[in-house]
């Protein structure tokens, strides 16, 4: 029952601090609501045993990729510009849709085979770094093997892009 | 997946060449990678790769892979001319295209739904920078934006799309997927909707309406060299994936879908081609045929076991292609239409190419564009012969949209000043032209 | 083969010969094809037609009389259109050799065609010729009038292909004789609305009532050779279609559908079109509309689906492109003249240039069908025919004989006689005068002796094989 | 000489002069083109008269073959019979005469050699007519006669002032024409449907053997081949382009115009008798229309000014007299008054022809004037035909009207009474017109008369030969009162060997009756003579100026204003309709109405891309909102579906 | 089951918080014009879908899905990446990172 209390509280949570992220005016803040974010997921992706994807969320989102987004952030010296604000009437369209997309998915959730069913407990290992890693390493080989395209593609494209044009300069 | 490594090593030679600012070395580097991969996709068939014993392998049909790098091929070639002059990125172009080709390669007929979304990811990051390559330029970032962030929130649907239907059936192996839906999609509305959303992320990567909106902003905003890779490559992927995907789970029970797609095929048709008639920009004119060329691309849902999509595509490419590089030839800075007048008469070659290209887009007999539409109605007149009509009547209008363009650039000026290609152009427009040609031999 | 891809041939060779030899060349290239079919012909039975099987997937040739028929036709057609436009600027132009040339194979290709995917392949081929012949050679203020003419033909040939599509899904069958066993009754609704599709690409390029707005503009805009050509023989591609075609794969349920508002949409354009022709003030419009008067008669005559009413189309279809040849060619030298067609500007051309008044009479007086010509066979035996399937039809398509008078000889008498306003007119060159007797001399040995292109025919149409 | 070898002569000759003609005529001496022409024609009557002689029965000359179909085999045959060689005769005989006449009158033309020509394939096309042996080969001559008319009518059409006219009035008899072919065509239709076959002489042996045909059948039959026959015979309504025709050079009046192409219609109804004697209906509606046609044509000629017009309107008053004996089925009698109008119309024709010839085309009656003592010879034979026409007794005109104003009297006394009236009439404008042309003093002025002068010999001796003719033509049928043997000769002729006619009888008159009648239409005849000679030669009346016209004179010289009932009645309705289907239907509602569906569809373009913000937030949105139709049509269909 | 009682712990209270973080990411794509945070925005769309594939694959007890959210991750890290170093270039030709601004290419 308590696990059950926590969950709650944990779900409510990530709900809540993600609305801020969408609802802070300044994007600094935003940020920082989505590492909270990204913490309450983590204690979620806990709850259900997936330690290592817990490890790599934590480390990988909330370190890596926030730490790049507020560097950025920094980088183009915003946190003074006054935030752009959106009409009412697209935020209202923006909201019924956004409203409706959920409607429809929980029609998903009705009726689903699995609607109402609880964790498995009987085999809770698969979360475990040694499951995964086996995993990883003989079944999905060829997919680890080739997101290093996906890096190295990444990387090229990020200094690429970011690399300032000597012309700039001059 | 030998031709993934080729390429890859390939792209990676190639960054490290076009460091050293020899371009040419990079676009020979980069053929010969293309030539590798397309060589490695025809004799796979000779023998075993030692990676097939995994059960997430690339079963991918060797035609679709030789088409695709035939297609990059003759696009790095036709976009060359460009980075020939500021060789600053050529390496980087080059490389990025091929390393981009590698998802492809990865995503167009899948048996896995993971490495699905893994080669998508290869597909499209580097084309969202290639977009942007253009730094200096306000279009060409602002073109990189729109595509980077339409494309990463339909990545996500899609995403979510996958993650529904591993809901519903426990595995992304299509094969399990299928197996397991046996018992009726139409029990489980997480599948349903699962597979919804699989289409909304197919038909953004294809270009359908109502998830076109990126198209003709990007590829405005694209050099012509991206365009050319971009118009084609992602579109031939994006439709051998999701022929290949909903075919394989929805191997009994496609025909749920046939409303919708209809829906589809008709908006796209319809709003692609009426609304490139109105169009000043050249690229921007391709981007709606190409919207419009998507829906007509869905025929293939219409009957997913027997339908023949490559030649339809194959037609596409092999006539967009060397349209954009006409673009390139009349003015390398600017896409607007009235760089067409009377181009034809600069050059003969450009006449015979942009003549066969059109009417192939139009879908003329004989040449390859009407074979490949032929073999798309061939098997959906008997399973949508209403869309079909539809289709049909946009057809007309598109026809409309060509003739304007050839009409355009057939018009005979007051002095005629001749233009020389350069040789690879040269090379791209009789290629494509001989190519539109012997489709011929389908006969 | 080689009588069908000669042209094909002779079309590539083309952009490769210098602008000097141009219209010598075309000449040559269209004499060749003629005189190699004339010489095919004779030595052709006409019980045994000739099946040329290359091996294709979907394309088959087999000439059978018929076949035989139209591709004399066409050739002679070519031949006379390199021939009548021999001292014009347009025949030194490469462009129009090769492109002519390559309708000329497209129009082989339908007539020889032994499978139904051919025939809408070789169709359509003919579209792309046209098209930048009259875009090129045309004087088309705006774009739409070509466009016009597309969207017809477009929309025309989209529905066939749909029906091509339908029709070979349907029968599981694609040559000719296979779509002539499978049994379309069956079908039942389904073969109407397949046979719709094939007639609604018909109905564009004969043209019939509804469909045939983009006439007279494109005949009026477009280059003489051009007119020539397409009412002379590209028209005629539809009728062969409905004759070879449609008319014995669709007998039963869907012919029974169509055959009356077929001949009502005909009857109509016969006394639409000439009634409108009378007031027209362009010579070539006039005849534009002169045409579809003619036509509309043939493709009504067709839906009788007699055998002897056949044999006779076939020789209004010979007799119709000997005409319009005629008559558009001698529009085109009084355009050419004097700059203008419009019969307003026109008058007393017959007291300055006598041998061109004379035979622009001779076709004239062809195009009135009057005796000894080939059109008064093919006008009494094909609205006898109408008139025998019911009074009214009959009645009302013999008004062609009386509006036609009308036209015609206003057409005739308005340039050619009337108050002087021509004054120099550079009469006929030989090149003119030799079409004008080849096409009297043609229509006048039909006229008397019918029977020899009846006959001919008569086997391909009374047993369909191949 | 084989028979059927000679018919091909006669109709060879002609052809052949026809091709040499046309082909060399303009470098070949004038001589010998008129010679040709006149000679071919000329051998070919020769030809004809030893066929004439050796007639006996009805033979079938087969050509070649047309078509042959299943159904229906058409042959290029002809038939020699009493009917066929008789108009052979007449057109040969005549035409040679008129050919000769013609090289006088034309020698100063510079379309000399195509005159010739055209005469001579209108010759070889009237005897394709005459001696085709059914009905498609006459449908031949039919159309082939229409075409030379037009020809010749417009042949003039490079004339400064009358140019436009001559062509136009070319244009309206082909026209006209066309309309009675139509009739003819149909007619040809039916009986294809009824008989299978179009050969006269089967068709009549059908009837023969089997007369219980549907009758209605054969009433539309005959219409329609009536239809035909006043179409190129002039009769009401389709005869309003006879007297346009006079365009066309004199002799071509003559020969086409009076003596031959338009009695073709009569032609066409006696070899039709078969027919018609099985639809009494229709012969009633011949004869009210002839009658009527007579009627009318005789009082427009009352008043007209134009000598060539006078006598076109009395040709079509004439042809009216002679439909009136066909509506009686006095198919012989009628033929007989063909015979004798050829005669003494072609006479008067040229005559006229002579007398415009000498007055320098100058056609007004009211220019002229004691021309008598000018042009003797022309004045002579003028008079001739003028006592002929008029019906003095013993002259050709006399016996072959008084034979048909018996048969009106035999079957209804009023059509009778109405027939007097048109033949004093006739005799009465006929009488003016001479007097006029002849006597008096000359009105064209002294430059003109000085000028005037008798026509050469060629043209003369025509003439002569004809007033001959029309004085002892009558011969060939005199009256059952005179010569007991020799009488009735010619309808002994036709009906032995003619199919049907000898099913026919014509009816006799008793003696008393028949002679009263006699000497009451010889009274008129020399009355109206007597009239005119008051009037216009002692009075010295001249024809009164177009302004100076009362009542009845106004309309007879506006020809009772048809032509112009015609023209709002039919051609400026027409008009109208070719300009609203034209310019209305086809361009406004057909072609801009495309344009419209065509402009509306891709101008929605201006619309469409106006979806294209350019801004993100709408993109995104757009694309959850499809997500969101995709998802929720398909809810919907699922919960519609269970 | 009893469905009640088993809230918080059973599978689609999981769901649940997923779509709403989806539903939450969209809307907040859809709305926000800094670009920065509509990445973010879609960062958290991703994470909704990891979320909901680590339930799942608790559901079925397979690690199939806890490897496609690592991969997931690389791919967004990638994403990340690639966007940010858009971001800046887009930055420096228009001043501005307000998404609207980006407006030249239309219609």
């Amino acid at each position: 029952m308590s696990l059950q209390i926590i969950s709650i509280i944990l779900g409510s949570l990530t709900l809540a601090s993600a609305l801020m992220v969408v609802l802070s005016k300044h994007p600094v803040r935003s940020v920082i609501y989505l590492v909270v974010t990204f913490f309450f997921i983590t204690s979620m992706y806990i709850m259900m045993n997936a330690q290592f994807l817990a490890i790599v969320n934590m480390i990988v989102y909330a370190g890596a990729i926030m730490v790049l987004f507020l560097f950025v952030l920094m980088l183009l010296n915003l946190n003074k510009e006054v935030e752009p604000t959106t009409t009412i009437g697209a935020q209202f369209a923006a909201f019924i849709a956004g409203g409706s997309l959920f409607l429809v998915l929980i029609t998903a959730l009705k009726e689903t085979l699995i609607l109402g069913q609880s964790y498995r407990h009987q085999d809770n290992q698969i979360g475990l770094v040694k499951e995964l890693g086996n995993l990883l390493f003989t079944k999905y080989v060829v997919a680890f093997e080739l997101t290093s395209i996906l890096f190295i593609a990444a990387m090229v494209g990020a200094i690429l892009l970011a690399k300032r044009e000597k012309q700039i300069i001059e | 997946m030998d031709s993934i490594v080729i390429l890859f090593i390939s792209g990676l030679l190639g960054l490290f060449v076009g460091m050293r600012r020899q371009p040419l070395s990079a676009l020979v580097i980069s053929s010969l990678g293309l030539t590798g991969a397309a060589l490695a996709a025809y004799f796979r068939g000779q023998y075993t790769s030692p990676l097939a014993a995994y059960t997430a392998y690339i079963p991918t049909q060797s035609a679709v892979v030789i088409l695709l790098c035939i297609v990059t091929l003759l696009a790095i070639w036709g976009g060359y001319q460009r980075y020939r002059q500021e060789n600053e990125h050529t390496g980087d172009y080059l490389s990025l295209v091929l390393f981009s080709l590698c998802g492809a390669i990865m995503m167009a007929q899948p048996n896995d739904l993971m490495l699905f979304f893994i080669g998508l990811e290869i597909l499209s990051i580097p084309i969202y920078v290639l977009v942007g390559i253009e730094k200096g330029s306000a279009l060409s970032a602002e073109a990189a934006v729109k595509y980077f962030f339409t494309g990463s929130f339909a990545s996500a649907i899609l995403l979510f799309g996958i993650a529904l239907l591993y809901g519903a059936t426990g595995s992304f192996q299509l094969v399990e997927i299928q197996s397991n839906l046996a018992i009726g999609i139409w029990q489980s509305p997480m599948a349903m909707i699962g597979s919804l959303f699989l289409l909304a992320g197919f038909a953004f990567k294809i270009g359908a309406v109502p998830f076109h909106f990126w198209g003709p902003d990007v590829y405005q905003g694209a050099s012509n060299a991206v365009l050319m890779y971009m118009s084609t490559v992602v579109k031939i992927t994006g439709i051998y994936a999701i022929v290949n995907v909903f075919g394989q789970i929805f191997r009994d029970s496609y025909f749920y879908w046939i409303d919708l797609i209809s829906l589809l095929i008709v908006l796209s048709m319809f709003y692609g081609y009426i609304t490139a008639w109105k169009q000043t920009s050249f690229k921007r004119l391709i981007a709606y045929s190409s919207i419009a060329n998507a829906g007509l691309m869905l025929f293939a849902l219409a009957d997913i076991h027997n339908s023949n999509i490559f030649l339809f595509v194959a037609a596409y490419a092999f006539a967009t292609i060397p349209l954009v590089t006409i673009n390139e030839f009349a003015d390398q800075n600017s896409d607007d239409l009235s760089n067409w007048e009377g181009i034809a008469w600069k050059n003969p070659l450009v006449g015979a190419a942009l003549v066969l290209a059109l009417f192939s887009l139009a879908g003329i007999p004989p040449l390859a564009g009407f074979f490949g539409k032929f073999s798309l109605l061939w098997s959906a007149v008997p399973h949508i012969p209403y869309t079909a009509v539809l289709a049909l009547i946009a057809s007309v209008i598109g026809a409309f949209v060509y003739l304007r363009l050839l009409m355009l650039a057939l018009k005979k000026p007051e002095v005629q000043v001749k233009k020389a290609l350069s040789a690879e152009q040269t090379i791209v427009l009789l290629l494509t032209t001989i190519s539109s040609i012997t489709a011929l031999y389908l006969i | 083969m080689a009588l069908i891809l000669l042209p094909l041939i002779f079309s590539l060779i083309a952009w490769w010969i210098p602008s000097n030899f141009t219209r010598i060349f075309g000449l040559i290239s269209t004499i060749s094809t003629l005189t190699l079919s004339a010489v095919t012909v004779c030595y052709f039975k006409s019980n045994e037609p000739i099946l040329i099987d290359l091996g294709l997937r979907f394309v088959r040739f087999s000439i059978d009389s018929l076949g035989f028929t139209m591709m004399l036709l066409t050739n002679a057609v070519f031949f006379l259109v390199f021939l009548s436009n021999f001292k014009r600027e347009l025949v030194h132009d490469i462009r129009f050799t090769a492109l002519a040339l390559l309708m000329q194979f497209g129009l082989l290709g339908i007539f020889t065609t032994n499978t139904i995917l051919g025939f809408y392949l070789f169709w359509e081929l003919t579209l792309l010729p046209i098209f930048l012949i009259l875009y090129w050679f045309g004087n088309f203020e705006k774009p739409r009038a070509i466009l016009q003419f597309f969207l017809y033909t477009l929309l025309g040939s989209l529905a066939m292909l749909l029906a091509v599509i339908g029709l070979m899904h349907a029968t599981n069958q694609q040559t000719y004789e296979g779509l002539l066993s499978a049994d379309l009754n069956a079908l039942g609704n389904t073969s109407t609305l397949l046979m719709g599709g094939f007639l609604l690409a018909f109905a564009v390029k004969i043209p019939l009532f509804p469909f045939h707005t983009w006439q007279a503009e494109t005949y009026t805009k477009a280059p003489v050779a051009g007119t020539m050509l397409l009412s002379a023989i590209m028209l005629k591609m539809a009728l062969f279609g409905l004759l070879k075609w449609v008319l014995p794969i669709f007998n039963g349920i869907a012919t029974d559908f169509w055959r009356w508002p077929v001949i009502v949409l005909g009857l109509i354009g016969i006394i639409y079109g000439a009634i409108i022709a009378i007031r027209q003030n362009n010579l070539k419009t006039l005849f534009a509309y002169a045409s579809l008067s003619h036509l509309g008669l043939i493709a009504a005559a067709l839906m009788l689906q007699n055998g002897e009413t056949n044999q006779i189309a076939v020789v209004q279809i010979v007799n119709h492109s000997i005409v319009s040849i005629g008559l558009f060619l001698a529009a085109g030298i009084i355009e050419h003249r004097i700059g203008t067609a419009e019969l307003t500007g026109l008058g007393g051309i017959a007291k300055v240039a006598p041998r061109f008044a004379f035979w622009f009479g001779v076709l004239t007086f062809v195009s009135l069908s009057v005796p000894f010509t080939a059109g008064f066979i093919g006008e009494f035996f094909l609205i006898k025919d109408l008139f025998a399937a019911h009074n009214l039809t009959g009645i009302l398509a013999s008004a062609t004989l009386i509006l036609g008078a009308v036209y015609m000889l206003k057409a005739y008498q308005a340039p050619m006689f009337g108050p002087t306003k021509v004054t120099s007119f550079e009469d006929l060159h030989w090149s003119e005068i030799t079409v004008f007797a080849i096409l009297s001399i043609a229509a006048i040995y039909l006229g008397l002796s019918p029977q020899c292109l009846t006959d001919f025919v008569a086997h391909s149409l009374s047993q369909p094989t191949l | 000489m084989a028979k059927d070898l000679t018919l091909l002569f006669i109709l060879a000759l002609p052809l052949i002069g026809f091709a040499i003609n046309g082909v060399f005529g303009k470098k070949l001496p004038k001589a010998f083109v008129g010679g040709l022409a006149t000679g071919v024609v000329f051998i070919a009557f020769l030809l004809a008269t030893t066929l004439f002689s050796g007639l006996h029965g009805t033979q079938i000359v087969k050509l070649f073959n047309i078509i042959d179909f299943d159904g229906l085999r058409i042959n290029a045959s002809f038939q020699i019979d009493a009917l066929s060689i008789w108009m052979t005769l007449i057109i040969t005989g005549i035409g040679s005469l008129i050919h000769l006449f013609s090289m006088g009158y034309m020698s100063h033309d510079e379309g000399y050699h195509k005159f010739f020509t055209y005469l001579n394939l209108f010759i070889f096309s009237m005897l394709i007519l005459v001696l085709g042996s059914n009905y498609f080969v006459l449908f031949f001559g039919w159309e082939g006669v229409g075409m030379c008319s037009y020809l010749l009518i417009s042949f003039h059409y490079n004339d400064a002032q009358k140019g436009e006219a001559n062509s136009l009035a070319g244009r309206k008899a082909f026209i006209m024409n066309r309309i009675g072919d139509v009739g003819l065509l149909l007619a040809l239709f039916m009986l294809i449907g009824q008989f299978q076959t179009l050969e006269f002489l089967r068709i009549g042996k059908a009837l023969q053997d089997n007369a219980v045909l549907q009758g209605s059948a054969l009433f539309f039959i005959t219409l329609c081949l009536f239809i035909a026959a006043t179409g190129k015979s002039a009769q009401i309504p389709l005869f309003t382009w006879l007297p346009d025709a006079m365009a066309g050079p004199t002799p071509v009046s003559a020969l086409i115009h009076a003596a031959t192409m338009v009695t073709a219609g009569i032609y066409l109804t006696v070899r039709s008798n078969f027919l018609f004697e099985l639809a009494p209906a229709t012969k009633d509606i011949i004869m009210y229309i002839g009658l009527a046609t007579t009627l009318l044509a005789a009082f427009m000629a009352l008043r007209q000014n134009d000598i060539k017009k006078v006598l076109a309107y009395s040709t079509v008053s004439q042809l009216g007299l002679m439909f009136v004996a066909l509506g009686f089925g006095a198919y012989s009698v009628a033929l007989f008054h063909v015979t004798t109008h050829a005669f003494f119309k072609a006479l008067l024709f040229l005559g006229s022809g002579s007398v415009i010839h000498g007055m320098h085309e100058e056609q007004d009656i009211r220019q002229m004037g004691g021309l008598a003592k000018l042009m003797p010879i022309t004045h002579f034979t003028f008079l001739i035909g003028t006592m002929a026409i008029a019906g003095i007794p013993f002259l050709s005109g006399f016996f072959s009207k008084d034979e048909i104003m018996a048969q009106a009297l035999h079957h209804n006394p009023t059509i009778y009474v109405v027939l007097v009236l048109a033949v004093t009439m006739t005799a009465v404008y006929m009488f003016r017109l001479y007097f006029l042309t002849f006597h008096g003093t000359f009105r064209g002025g002294d430059t003109l008369k000085s000028k005037v002068h008798e026509s050469g010999t060629s043209m003369t001796l025509p003439l002569i030969v004809l007033a001959v003719l029309s004085v002892f033509g009558g011969l060939l049928n005199l009256p059952g009162l005179f010569f007991k043997n020799a009488a009735h000769w010619f309808d002994h002729y036709l009906s032995h060997g003619t199919m049907g006619l000898d099913q026919v009888h014509n009816a006799h008159l008793p003696f008393t009756t028949s002679m009263a009648l006699m000497i009451f239409a010889s009274t008129i005849a020399i009355g109206a003579f007597a009239w005119a000679y008051l009037t216009y030669s002692k009075k010295g009346n001249i024809a009164k100026a177009d302004e100076a016209q009362n009542g009845w004179e106004r309309l007879s010289a506006q020809k009772l204003y048809v032509d112009e009932i015609y023209n709002s009645i039919f051609v400026k309705p027409l008009l109208a309709l070719s300009d609203f289907a034209g310019k209305v239907i086809d361009i406004q509602m057909l072609r801009n109405g495309v344009y419209a569906l065509a402009d509306g569809v891709l101008n929605t373009a201006n619309l469409s891309r106006k979806w294209q913000t350019g801004f993100l937030s709408n993109y995104l949105f757009w694309m959850v909102f499809g997500l969101i139709t995709f998802v929720a049509y398909y809810i919907l269909k699922l919960s519609v579906w269970h | 089951m009893q469905a009640a009682s088993s809230i918080g712990t059973s599978l689609d209270f999981y769901l649940f918080v997923s779509f709403a973080l989806f539903t939450i990411g969209a809307i907040g794509a859809m709305t926000r014009k800094n670009m920065i945070v509509l990445l973010m925005c879609i960062e958290l769309m991703l994470n909704a879908v990891n979320l909901m594939l680590v339930t799942f694959s608790t559901y079925y007890g397979n690690g199939d899905a806890q490897i496609f959210v690592f991969f997931t991750m690389v791919v967004a890290a990638a994403e990340a990446t690639v966007g940010l170093s858009i971001i800046i270039m887009a930055y420096r030709n228009l001043k501005s990172i307000d998404i609207d601004m980006y407006n030249q290419l239309k219609n």
